[in-house]
């Protein structure tokens, strides 16, 4: 099978979690649909190593996801403040800061 | 069926013969050691928390922060001065990090800035003490709730954020390889070892957690999409060209060698991975250095965070991401400069617009301040479309001198205060200069630095760069430009109105006696303004000799 | 290597205001005292120029300095004087000391002002960084070296105007101070875009020249040389669009219409000194900078240009004057006198013809005198009765006689009565103008007319008639007052009776600029075969 | 010798200095001072005078060059004087007349305490009036010509407290000075046409010049010499300078300053010379002049507005005798001396009976003075005289001479002028007589004196009782002593000079001379002045001195009315230049405010409100930012394919 649709999937898959990003409003969503950006790209890095036929593709992958946990671990802790202090996990609350 | 053949034969070789050794990486630790220093320090630093008892701790974690700076700032003077900076300049670590004039010159810059910062970071005499003990700009304990039982009893007990040294020490790394980094991977990790505590000082605040924290998730979030984008870009360049080292993509670029894989001889042949690639990747650090229309983080994240760490990420990202950049585009992208100079062209114009006109009508010091490093960034891009050695060069110095200015501004800031903490609310600032003249005058000199009044430090960089873009054929910049910077001057004009020519308000702020750290922060602010206005010749030169980049 | 003694001109006062700024606030007086002995000390230095400087010596530029400054630009600090500059430099040296002694309470703080506030000793620092700015500018030879110090000057002037003003009569402090800032911001704004599109173009003759010559620089002469030399050449279009940049800065310093209303507001709301100092010194630069940079780095272009350039400073002169008349404001009629003078010097700088540029330096000091005699009168009548309208004075030559003499006299200068120094400069602007373009020439003229009637006007609306009943008691000149416009008015009568020492500093200067423009005096229809004609002939 | 010249310009100078100059101690002495440097000047002159009696006809002119004034390239200016026969002429009348006048006024000021500063001014004038006829060329003359000006400025505005006389020196610099324009664009173009405008030169190669650029230049020194001479269109000064101490009318707006014109085209001879329309309009300027301010004069009720209207249309004899070429320079400068004189004995008369009646100067308010005031009447009729051209008096010769030359003129532009002249004879007989007769004759008519308030009292009044009753008195003697002189010069000046022409052999060298061909003779032209004489005289008889005159003046009919209102001048200039004035200056200081200042104020506006707009984008949602990045994204991806697709 042609690994270009891979391509295609992720392509397909960052479009859905950039869609996401603009449209939900819920920080966690939010940040779960960034994530799920960064594991398109993944495959399309995995996709293309295979097609290149050279490991770089798969090794970036994994640095990848260490890099995504760190964020997780980063972001979470920061939303998680800001909803303890403000009770609410909506990004849209978070407008005191404008103009 | 090529591609399957290919596949098959992979699969076949590896079952052939057992794999070989693969030799251990070959690290040039000499080289490498301004990063490995900062970073080590950060980790005893991490140690420190762990292990020093509280009261100690401030001292220990400022002098560690200090002491690794230094120290690093002189490895990469040695290094500078061993030659690495021009001829002995090459790329280490087995082509993922690069020590050249550039990434030399912009690692000694990031060092100074975070030093001088770590200096604001540590003051601890403006805020008033609580019971009994001397406070910093940092929340007794951020995961408290604002104005909670816990941050209460926090305070009571005389908790203290010492961690902010460590982050900062781990930003700075990420910031010291950004600019060095040879290949994309390197870039992506750097980035997100500087961004993620940027994100996290950020919501650190003291006085008015909410903002700090708003800011903070702001930051995040939209770091994290522009990041992933970047990640997807250089997925894509990753696809044209095989590999993620500079070099090898600039070859690919300029058709030297070509992908083996005919498989993708398709992709390769219509340039759409590259040309997508690339504008992810730009788009990415055009992020980073807040051009339009990637900047609306800027205003908040920096209104909102606590101020010692606005200064520090205006003058460090902004030099950090500015290296980056015109490694990419200098190293990677030269091949192709007719498809991104125009569309840079296009960014640079908008953003040195948008921010000079939107700043027009801030009302917040620390906005204003936002805007106009917007405006700045932009003018800092028309030095880098000009695309010649001078255009690298004068890019530096503006960095450099651009950096103390916005250091030493963010520094003044913090000194204006009244009952809620910093009164950055521009109708304060009336007639401070009739209360305090010095301070006053002081921050009128960085405003007029920014406006780029001649003997400025100001000045001489809009010179030099708006000099190499005339010279790199991109006069209609300059015009822009200037035009801009005219629309700039009104503002800042504005404030030096408001401190000296408007009667003081009886409940004006207070102008806080600040101890020894940060006054000698605001006076390296205005020497290295004035030095760099009056005498930039040396340091004009330095960025010279430091315009080339490796490959 | 002989003593700098032009960098010394500069670096005099320069220090002087640092020192001034440095008095604690209670020793004012002190402060009053060292400006004024530092201004006489400049002034010391700058007739030493005078002294010096030898008008038949070769070469452009005399008491010659040159040093490195910024390589990596092309910039060095050159310094050098020619007829123009050295008499521009005495008369900046010579007028600031009045300028001081005229200003001695303008800055004395109101009790409002907290301890830490030190208005004095800023607005005599102020005036000398001014001065120090000034006599670099004129000093200069090196294009960037010129605009730095062009731009930067603006500061001080800045805080000199939106700082301090009159003694807010009527209309209340807040509102004055309003207007005030807003005057200063127009100042700062007005000229800091002027100097902007400046930059640029010193930006594009930087890249031009780094372009032909290999290293860009800025140095007048060598651009100079090269151009005669035929290895620097630039293409029409980016002459003209060089000249253009240059010239819009200088135009608005200048200023010509329509880049002038900031001057009315800068000059109505300072205090009298400090718009003399706008007016007498500050403004020079630019009609100085047209002689010195316009022409000689862009010749053609100024040809080119020349026919709008007369059209506008036409306009200038008639506009300026007829406003004038439409004053009610004494010190904004001044200003508006002011522009229709500015008006006559660009007229003679565009002539192209050796009676037109030297009327107009000439100009440049007649018009620094006699505006400063004007002005610091008016501003000595203001702060007596606190006002600046016309209409609250009246009759004031019946309990001021004197004030009232020296305002008629300076009056009589600025409608440039024959015998007063502006007469002379006046008539060689016109001469000069109508030699070239007697149309020019012609409507020019009517310009002396409304000159006497808006002068006239201002004298008989304040002067005579019945006594007003606020001006009553107002005390004639004081010592200190007299003691600043008797020597201003000495020196009108002498000028205008003997202005032959300056005119022959002047002369050939001005030759050697006609020389760079390719230009020389059109020739009489009749020859006139006439003893004195025929050795003038021979002296050319 | 030469070094004299200077001297007679310094004198008054240095008096004028050290007057204005010297402070209220000067006030006791000041006006001796003043007077001293006159009279001063006036022996320098007769010691000139002699000397250059001394010396034959050719060699007479002395010239001196003190210094070289503005040296610049091709243009050199000199301070240099010259002293020939015609100079001469005015040295002495200026510094003759001037020194009577000094002494006149010193009586005449007695009462007024600014006094030194009155003799400051009038030495001022003495001294740029002789740079005037001194100077060697056209810029220094101007510097003079200004100079008058100046202290004609200053002398009607004596008496700065009224408003009207304020207004009145103001409107007489200014309307100088736009004759003044003419004179300086004048020597503009002698300096492109000749290279210099010093007179040698410029008037011997006048003929080289042709006759396009000698018209201008004559046509432009015409506009000039009708601001200084009060010659239509640029008349309507002159009545309002009377607002001046009396002796500045007589020695300033009648006996010297105002013949300053007449110097003028004199002196500019061969420019004329060679520029037949120029000339046209000379001779038309004076005809019409003559006759204007004759009518003027019938009009005023006011002596010295009277005389003043007098004393234009004298004036515009001597223009029109100038105009008529080489066969008229001499007349008219004859006829400008002996003007000189009557006009001055009239106003200083004038003057004694103003100071006699409460200042008063009505002439309706007069009458029967010649009982109380008879030197006052002796010499002012013996002015009359002299003025009317009464057989043998001084202004017979002359003016008859004028009358005569302008027929000589011949063709019809010949009869035309002629019969001007003799239209302007019987006026002038009419209205001079009018003011005898209103004065000296008929019953008393007095008035109590101006009340104070009344802004138009001069200040010699407040020493003197108002409300009062005049009770008129002969004038002392200071006063009386130049009238006498005066009117006896008034009296012999004309006969000694025609004895054997030997004013006409005097001027000749200067101005040259050449006798025209009258169609009518010289008997003929002199009975034809006697009868108009006659008629006039008796015209003025039947109407003032038969019946009384009503103290107020009677309404009178439309073509009265005009003349009263100096024939509409000053409504046409008030209509034309004053409210067209006013309307542009407003609308332009609007078009500064709205327009030049609106532009800048409205870019900065605009960039204001564009700020605000976009201000709104930083809406404070952070997905929004994302759009905006996203949207940013897309962008920059399609602007990157794109430029590579083009």
């Amino acid at each position: 099978m042609n690994p270009v649709n891979y391509l295609y999937l992720a392509a397909l898959l960052f479009t859905i979690g950039a869609t996401g990003v603009l449209i939900r409003r819920n920080a966690i969503v939010i940040f779960m649909c960034v994530e799920l950006m960064l594991n398109a790209c993944n495959l399309a890095f995995v996709t293309f190593s295979r097609m290149h036929g050279n490991l770089d593709g798969q090794i970036i992958a994994f640095f990848t996801m260490v890099v995504a946990a760190a964020e997780v671990v980063v972001g979470l802790a920061i939303i998680v403040t800001i909803f303890r202090s403000r009770h609410s996990a909506s990004v849209d609350d978070a407008g005191l800061l404008k103009l | 069926m090529s591609h399957v053949e290919t596949v098959h034969s992979l699969w076949t070789l590896a079952a052939a013969e057992a794999p070989k050794k693969i030799p251990g990486p070959h690290i040039e630790y000499v080289q490498l050691s301004p990063t490995l220093i900062v970073l080590g320090a950060a980790l005893l630093g991490v140690l420190a928390e762990a292990f020093l008892p509280r009261g100690v701790r401030h001292r220990a974690q400022l002098g560690l922060a200090a002491l690794g700076l230094a120290a690093a700032f002189a490895a990469v003077v040695a290094l500078a001065a061993g030659g690495y900076a021009s001829d002995k300049s090459h790329v280490a670590a087995m082509g993922a990090v690069a020590v050249d004039g550039p990434a030399l010159f912009l690692q000694g810059t990031i060092l100074l800035v975070a030093l001088v910062a770590v200096f604001t970071f540590a003051e601890r005499r403006l805020d008033p003490a609580a019971d009994g003990r001397p406070v910093d700009s940092f929340a007794a304990q951020a995961a408290a709730v604002p104005g909670g039982d816990a941050e209460r009893e926090a305070v009571a007990a005389g908790m203290v954020t010492t961690e902010v040294f460590p982050l900062v020490l781990f930003a700075v790394g990420g910031m010291l390889v950004f600019p060095a980094a040879d290949d994309l991977l390197t870039l992506f990790v750097a980035l997100e070892v500087f961004s993620l505590p940027l994100y996290i000082l950020c919501g650190l605040a003291r006085r008015q957690r909410l903002l700090s924290q708003e800011s903070a998730v702001k930051y995040f979030l939209l770091g994290a999409f522009s990041s992933a984008f970047l990640l997807f870009g250089i997925a894509l360049l990753y696809g044209y060209a095989g590999t993620v080292t500079y070099a090898g993509i600039a070859d690919v670029v300029s058709g030297t060698t070509r992908v083996m894989d005919p498989a993708l001889a398709g992709s390769t042949a219509n340039d759409a991975l590259l040309l997508v690639g690339v504008a992810m990747v730009l788009m990415g650090l055009l992020f980073k250095v807040g051009a339009v229309p990637f900047h609306m983080w800027t205003p908040d994240v920096y209104q909102g965070a606590p101020t010692p760490v606005t200064g520090f990420m205006a003058a460090a990202t902004k030099v950090a991401a500015f290296g980056a950049l015109l490694r990419l585009l200098y190293v990677v992208l030269p091949g192709m400069r007719w498809d991104w100079r125009p569309v840079m062209w296009g960014v640079a114009i908008v953003t040195m617009l948008v921010g000079a006109i939107v700043a027009v009508t801030q009302t917040d010091v620390k906005r204003l301040l936002a805007y106009s490093s917007i405006a700045h960034a932009g003018f800092i891009l028309a030095g880098v479309i000009a695309a010649t050695p001078d255009g690298v060069s004068s890019v530096l110095f503006y960095l450099a001198a651009y950096s103390f200015v916005t250091l030493g501004a963010f520094a003044v800031v913090t000194l204006v205060r009244d009952a809620g903490g910093e009164a950055t609310h521009l109708s304060k600032w009336a007639g401070l200069g009739r209360r305090s003249p010095l301070v006053a005058a002081v921050f009128a000199v960085f405003l007029l630095a920014f406006a780029g009044i001649p003997l400025t430090s100001g000045f001489a960089g809009k010179f030099a760069v708006f000099k190499a873009a005339a010279q790199g054929g991109a006069a209609p910049l300059v015009i822009v430009g200037v035009l801009s910077s005219a629309i700039a001057a009104f503002f800042y004009i504005r404030v030096i109105v408001l401190m000296f020519f408007s009667e003081p308000k009886a409940d004006g702020p207070t102008v806080a006696v600040p101890s020894p750290l940060t006054s000698s922060a605001i006076a390296i602010g205005v020497a290295v303004t004035l030095v760099l206005g009056l005498a930039p010749q040396y340091f004009l030169e330095l960025a010279g000799q430091a315009g080339v980049f490796v490959r | 290597m002989s003593f700098p003694l032009l960098t010394a001109t500069a670096a005099v006062p320069a220090l002087g205001a640092v020192a001034t700024a440095a008095v604690p606030a209670e020793r004012r007086a002190a402060a009053k005292w060292l400006a004024l002995a530092v201004s006489l000390v400049t002034l010391v230095l700058a007739a030493t120029q005078l002294v010096r400087f030898d008008p038949d010596a070769k070469g452009p530029f005399q008491l010659t300095e040159s040093h490195a400054w910024i390589a990596a630009f092309g910039v060095r600090y050159d310094l050098g004087v020619d007829g123009i500059s050295v008499v521009l430099i005495g008369l900046t040296a010579l007028l600031i000391p009045f300028i001081v002694l005229a200003g001695w309470h303008d800055a004395d703080p109101l009790e409002t002002h907290s301890s830490r506030w030190r208005p004095t000793q800023g607005f005599f620092a102020l005036i000398l960084m001014v001065e120090a700015m000034v006599v670099i500018a004129f000093e200069a030879t090196d294009v960037f070296l010129f605009y730095i110090f062009f731009e930067a000057m603006l500061i001080p002037m800045y805080f000199l105007i939106g700082g301090f003003g009159d003694r807010a009569g009527e209309r209340g402090e807040a509102e004055s101070a309003t207007q005030r800032s807003y005057a200063a911001v127009k100042f700062l704004l007005y000229n800091l875009v002027g100097g902007l599109i400046m930059l640029a173009a010193v930006i594009g003759l930087y890249a031009v020249t780094a372009d032909q010559l290999g290293s860009g620089t800025f140095s007048l002469t060598e651009i100079v040389q090269a151009r005669a030399a035929g290895k620097l050449d630039f293409a029409t279009t980016t002459e003209r669009a060089l000249f253009l940049g240059f010239f819009f800065a200088f135009a608005v310093k200048a200023p010509l219409w329509p880049l002038h209303t900031w001057l009315p507001n800068a000059m109505g709301e300072a205090t009298a000194p400090v718009a003399v100092l706008i007016t007498a010194v500050v403004d020079k630069v630019g009609t100085f900078a047209m002689l010195r940079f316009c022409l000689q780095l862009f010749p053609e272009a100024s040809k080119w240009a020349t026919p709008v350039i007369l059209v506008l400073s036409l306009i200038s002169i008639l506009y300026g004057a007829l406003l004038a008349v439409g004053q009610r404001d004494i010190k904004r009629l001044i200003a508006y006198a002011s522009i229709s003078h500015f008006g006559f010097i660009v007229l003679g700088v565009f002539a192209m013809t050796t009676q037109g540029q030297s009327g107009a330096t000439l100009y440049m000091v007649n018009h620094g005198i006699s505006t400063a005699a004007l002005m610091l009168v008016a501003g000595f009548l203001i702060s007596r009765r606190g006002s600046r309208l016309i209409a609250d004075y009246g009759g004031v030559q019946k309990v001021a006689p004197v004030l009232a003499g020296t305002f008629l006299i300076g009056g009589l200068a600025t409608l440039s009565l024959p015998g007063l120094a502006p007469f002379v400069s006046e008539f060689l602007v016109l001469v000069g103008t109508f030699s070239r373009y007697p149309v020019a020439g012609a409507v020019a003229t009517v310009g002396i007319v409304l000159a006497a009637l808006y002068v006239l006007v201002l004298y008989q609306r304040t002067m005579t008639g019945p006594v007003a009943e606020p001006v009553r008691e107002m005390p004639d000149l004081r010592a200190r007052e007299l003691a600043v416009v008797a020597p201003l008015i000495a020196l009108l009568l002498f000028l205008g009776v003997y202005p032959k020492p300056v005119t022959q500093l002047l002369d050939p200067a001005v030759a050697h600029t006609m020389s760079q423009v390719h230009e020389s005096d059109p020739q009489p229809a009749v020859h006139v075969n006439d003893a004195h004609v025929n050795d003038v002939e021979a002296a050319k | 010798m030469e070094n004299l010249i200077g001297t007679l310009v310094l004198v008054p100078l240095l008096g004028a200095g050290v007057l204005l100059c010297g402070g209220r101690r000067l006030d006791r002495a000041g006006h001796w001072i003043g007077t001293f440097a006159a009279a001063l000047s006036f022996v320098i002159g007769v010691v000139l005078f002699a000397d250059m009696l001394g010396r034959s006809g050719e060699d007479r002119e002395l010239a001196a060059t003190v210094f070289s004034w503005v040296p610049v390239g091709g243009f050199r200016a000199d301070v240099g004087f010259q002293l020939d026969q015609l100079s001469m002429t005015f040295v002495l009348l200026i510094t003759g007349v001037g020194s009577l006048i000094h002494l006149y006024s010193v009586g005449y000021m007695a009462h007024d305490e600014r006094r030194r500063r009155f003799f400051g001014y009038l030495n001022l004038f003495l001294a740029a009036m002789l740079l005037l006829v001194l100077a060697d060329n056209y810029l220094l003359l101007y510097v003079g010509w200004e100079g008058v000006g100046l202290a004609s400025y200053l002398l009607i505005g004596f008496w700065q407290h009224k408003p009207s006389a304020a207004t009145a020196a103001k409107k007489a610099f200014l309307v100088n000075r736009v004759g003044d324009m003419g004179l300086s664009i004048a020597i503009m173009l002698m300096f492109t046409t000749f290279g210099t405008f010093a007179f040698g030169p410029v008037l011997e190669n006048a003929d080289k010049a042709g006759e396009g650029r000698l018209t201008a230049i004559g046509l432009l020194l015409l506009l000039a010499a009708c601001g200084k001479s009060a010659q239509v269109p640029l008349q309507s000064w002159l009545g309002d300078a009377m607002e001046g101490p009396t002796p500045v009318s007589a020695l300033i707006h009648a006996a010297t300053m105002v013949t300053a014109g007449v110097y003028l085209i004199t002196r500019s001879g061969a420019i004329f010379d060679g520029a037949p329309d120029a000339q046209t309009a000379v001779v038309t300027v004076g005809a019409v002049t003559l006759l204007f301010g004759a009518i003027v004069g019938c009009a005023k009720d006011d002596i010295k507005k009277a005389l003043a209207g007098s004393t234009m249309s004298q004036i515009g004899y001597m223009v029109l005798a100038a105009g008529l070429g080489p066969i008229g320079y001499p007349f008219a400068i004859m006829h400008l001396v002996t003007h000189g004189f009557f006009k001055a004995g009239l106003f200083l008369g004038a003057g004694s009976v103003m100071h006699a009646m409460n200042d008063e100067v009505d002439m309706r308010r007069y009458g029967g003075l010649r009982r109380y005031m008879p030197i006052t009447f002796v010499t002012f009729g013996l002015g009359y005289l002299a003025i009317i051209g009464f057989p043998g008096l001084s202004g017979f010769f002359s003016k008859d001479k004028i009358i005569e030359a302008a027929f000589a003129k011949g063709g019809t532009e010949g009869w035309i002028l002629g019969g001007a002249a003799l239209l302007g004879a019987a006026i002038t007989a009419y209205y001079m007589t009018r003011v005898m007769l209103l004065t000296f004759f008929g019953e008393k008519r007095w008035q109590p004196a101006p009340s104070p308030e009344e802004p138009g009292a001069e200040p010699a009044a407040e020493t003197r009782g108002e409300g009062r009753m005049p009770h008129p008195h002969e004038s002392p003697k200071v006063m009386t002593i130049p009238m006498i002189v005066l009117a006896a010069g008034s009296v012999l000046a004309g006969g000694l000079f025609s004895l054997n022409d030997a004013f006409l052999t005097w001027l000749e060298p200067v101005t040259g001379h050449e006798e025209g061909h009258s169609p009518v003779t010289a008997v003929q032209v002199t009975t034809a002045t006697l009868v108009v004489l006659f008629v006039g005289v008796a015209l003025a008889w039947a109407q003032y001195g038969r019946r009384p005159v009503p103290v107020t003046a009677p309404p009178g009919s439309l073509p009265v009315r005009i003349a009263r209102r100096d024939l509409l001048q000053d409504d046409i200039n008030h209509i034309v230049l004053v409210r067209g004035g006013e309307h542009l200056t407003r609308s332009l200081v609007y078009v500064d405010h709205t327009l030049v200042d609106g532009v800048v104020n409205g870019t900065a506006a605009a960039v204001g409100g564009l700020s605000g707009r976009m201000r709104r984008l930083q809406n404070g949602f952070a997905r929004s930012y994302a759009v905006s990045m996203f949207g940013g994204a897309a962008v920059l991806i399609a602007a990157t394919l794109l430029m590579r697709a083009v």
